[in-house]
């Protein structure tokens, strides 16, 4: 799990899929489940480190991510129930990633073609050598009046900068991943202990938000986990998991 | 540089050809060996069954089809010409009748594409036709046949005028 | 009618090319006869020492010139701006060349991303333009001069086309 090498600019991704599937390659890893949960980590360690503060890409990375800890916390946990619409999600992330691959791989047979430097050329048509007026007995005033309508409508759709859609979930990415990793770090030093359930509980709101809110809890702990400053216990076999600080075990 | 190359170059120039000193430039040859070269080239073309012999008037070689495919060539066009126009190029004479004249850089700006496909078909079509430049940019501009095919006599008496043609000039 | 008359009319139609049926309907044959036809002039040229080559593609027939007179012409004639595509630029022609036209919507699906801006530049660039719209969403497709400028004019020549198309569109 060394291969960190590559350096942490949201510029040298064209996305989250880009990355997942750079990842996936650079382990020799075919595409599925088990290799998705093999490069959560590195996909997590990514996220938090990017430099890009676009909103969208933000919202973008955070929502594979979400799919993501789905994927690893099932490996990780077997009995873990997982519902259908979550199932899709995974299924449609595999799959995601195998199109991506192809448009990708069509990529770089451009890019030689075009390197190749075999253009052709075809030749500007002689018809209008011909003068001839050729009328379209479809075209009235109104048909003008309706195109520049359309056209007016059009403009001003793409002016809207962001969407509406996305508008939303925005307010997510607000938080840094290292302030909610300090406030739990504060709770678990002044030797208190965390439970999951509590740490999605107290972000209150909106459900959506909350489950973002959980997943990056989550990940900060797994990171404090890694890194031997915080110990889990789970109890029973799908209980809640209880995270304590290494000192007070 | 070969006959077919040359001809070659001839061919992509399409109607407008190509002028000899821009050919003798272009290859770095002597204005002299170009015309022994274009005069090969007339005689290995007009001997082959090409459908096409290159003409060189004004010191300008192009490639026209044979005189006797012309009844041919006139009746396939106007077969091809009962087409109905496209989206583009509706949305092109759209926008030149409520805006007025405009260079082919805005109506490249404001179309936020390349136009240079519908231009085309609308001048070989006689919707359109070129009016001067205006900063080395072509102006064009319907036609008089366009408008009497709408029967509107002037673009003011287009429907809502006034306040679309005030959104497409600003 | 003959393989030269043939050749004469798609001569005439230069980059823009003339469809199968188009030529079925101004010559008054059936489509199969004209199918033949074409094979047979495909034949005759690719066979002559014409500096160019009849290439179809769905369903229209147009005349380039052969690859091997690439540099030569690139210094007479410039199309479109050759500087490399970036990345997302590069990603968005790949999925329209290996999958077809799309949508707005499917192209964002399927690379993950929003791509408004390598569409913009692609749009500006001339690389791709509008055709249309389903269910809301614009479709886009490359243009002929990008065909002509990776010299495929067909795109099931292009390297492991069969491969990733069926891939793409399942």
């Amino acid at each position: 799990n060394d291969d960190m090498s590559f350096t942490y600019t949201a510029e040298n991704f064209s996305g989250p899929i880009d990355l997942l599937l750079n990842l996936i390659e650079s382990h020799k890893l075919s595409i599925s489940e088990i290799s998705l949960s093999l490069v959560t980590a590195e996909f997590l360690e990514y996220i938090s480190r990017m430099e890009t503060f676009d909103r969208m890409l933000v919202t973008q990375f955070l929502s594979v991510a979400s799919t993501l800890v789905l994927i690893k916390a099932r490996s990780l946990i077997p009995a873990i129930e997982v519902t259908e619409s979550e199932e899709a999600d995974i299924a449609e992330l595999e799959l995601q990633i195998k199109l991506y691959q192809s448009i990708k791989r069509g990529g770089e047979h451009i890019q030689t073609l075009v390197a190749s430097g075999q253009s052709v050329y075809g030749r500007d048509s002689d018809w209008h050598e011909m003068h001839t007026f050729l009328p379209d007995d479809r075209i009235t005033s109104e048909v003008l009046l309706y195109m520049v309508k359309v056209y007016r409508d059009r403009t001003k759709r793409e002016e809207i900068p962001i969407s509406t859609v996305t508008e939303s979930i925005v307010i997510m990415p607000t938080v840094a991943l290292s302030e909610i990793v300090e406030r739990i770090e504060k709770t678990l030093l002044s030797g208190g202990s965390l439970r999951l359930s509590d740490i999605s509980r107290s972000f209150g709101g909106d459900v959506r938000i909350q489950k973002s809110y959980t997943i990056v809890s989550f990940l900060a702990l797994l990171e404090m986990v890694k890194n031997g400053i915080v110990h889990a216990v789970q109890n029973s076999y799908e209980g809640d998991i209880e995270f304590n600080p290494v000192n007070s075990v | 540089m070969t006959v077919f190359e040359l001809e070659a170059i001839v061919f992509v120039a399409g109607s407008e050809g190509i002028s000899l000193a821009d050919l003798a430039e272009a290859f770095d040859i002597e204005d002299q060996e170009m015309e022994s070269l274009v005069r090969e080239m007339v005689d290995v073309i007009s001997t082959s069954t090409r459908p096409y012999i290159p003409v060189v008037s004004k010191e300008v070689v192009r490639l026209v089809t044979k005189p006797e495919y012309s009844n041919l060539i006139s009746k396939v066009k106007q077969t091809l010409d009962k087409s109905p126009l496209s989206k583009s190029q509706l949305e092109l004479v759209s926008l030149l009748a409520y805006r007025g004249p405009s260079t082919k850089v805005d109506i490249d700006t404001l179309r936020g594409v390349n136009s240079v496909q519908p231009i085309k078909t609308l001048l070989l079509r006689g919707m359109i036709e070129r009016a001067g430049e205006s900063h080395g940019s072509t102006i064009y501009t319907l036609t008089q046949d366009f408008w009497e095919m709408i029967g509107v006599v002037d673009p003011s008496n287009l429907p809502e005028f006034a306040e679309l043609h005030t959104t497409l000039v600003n």
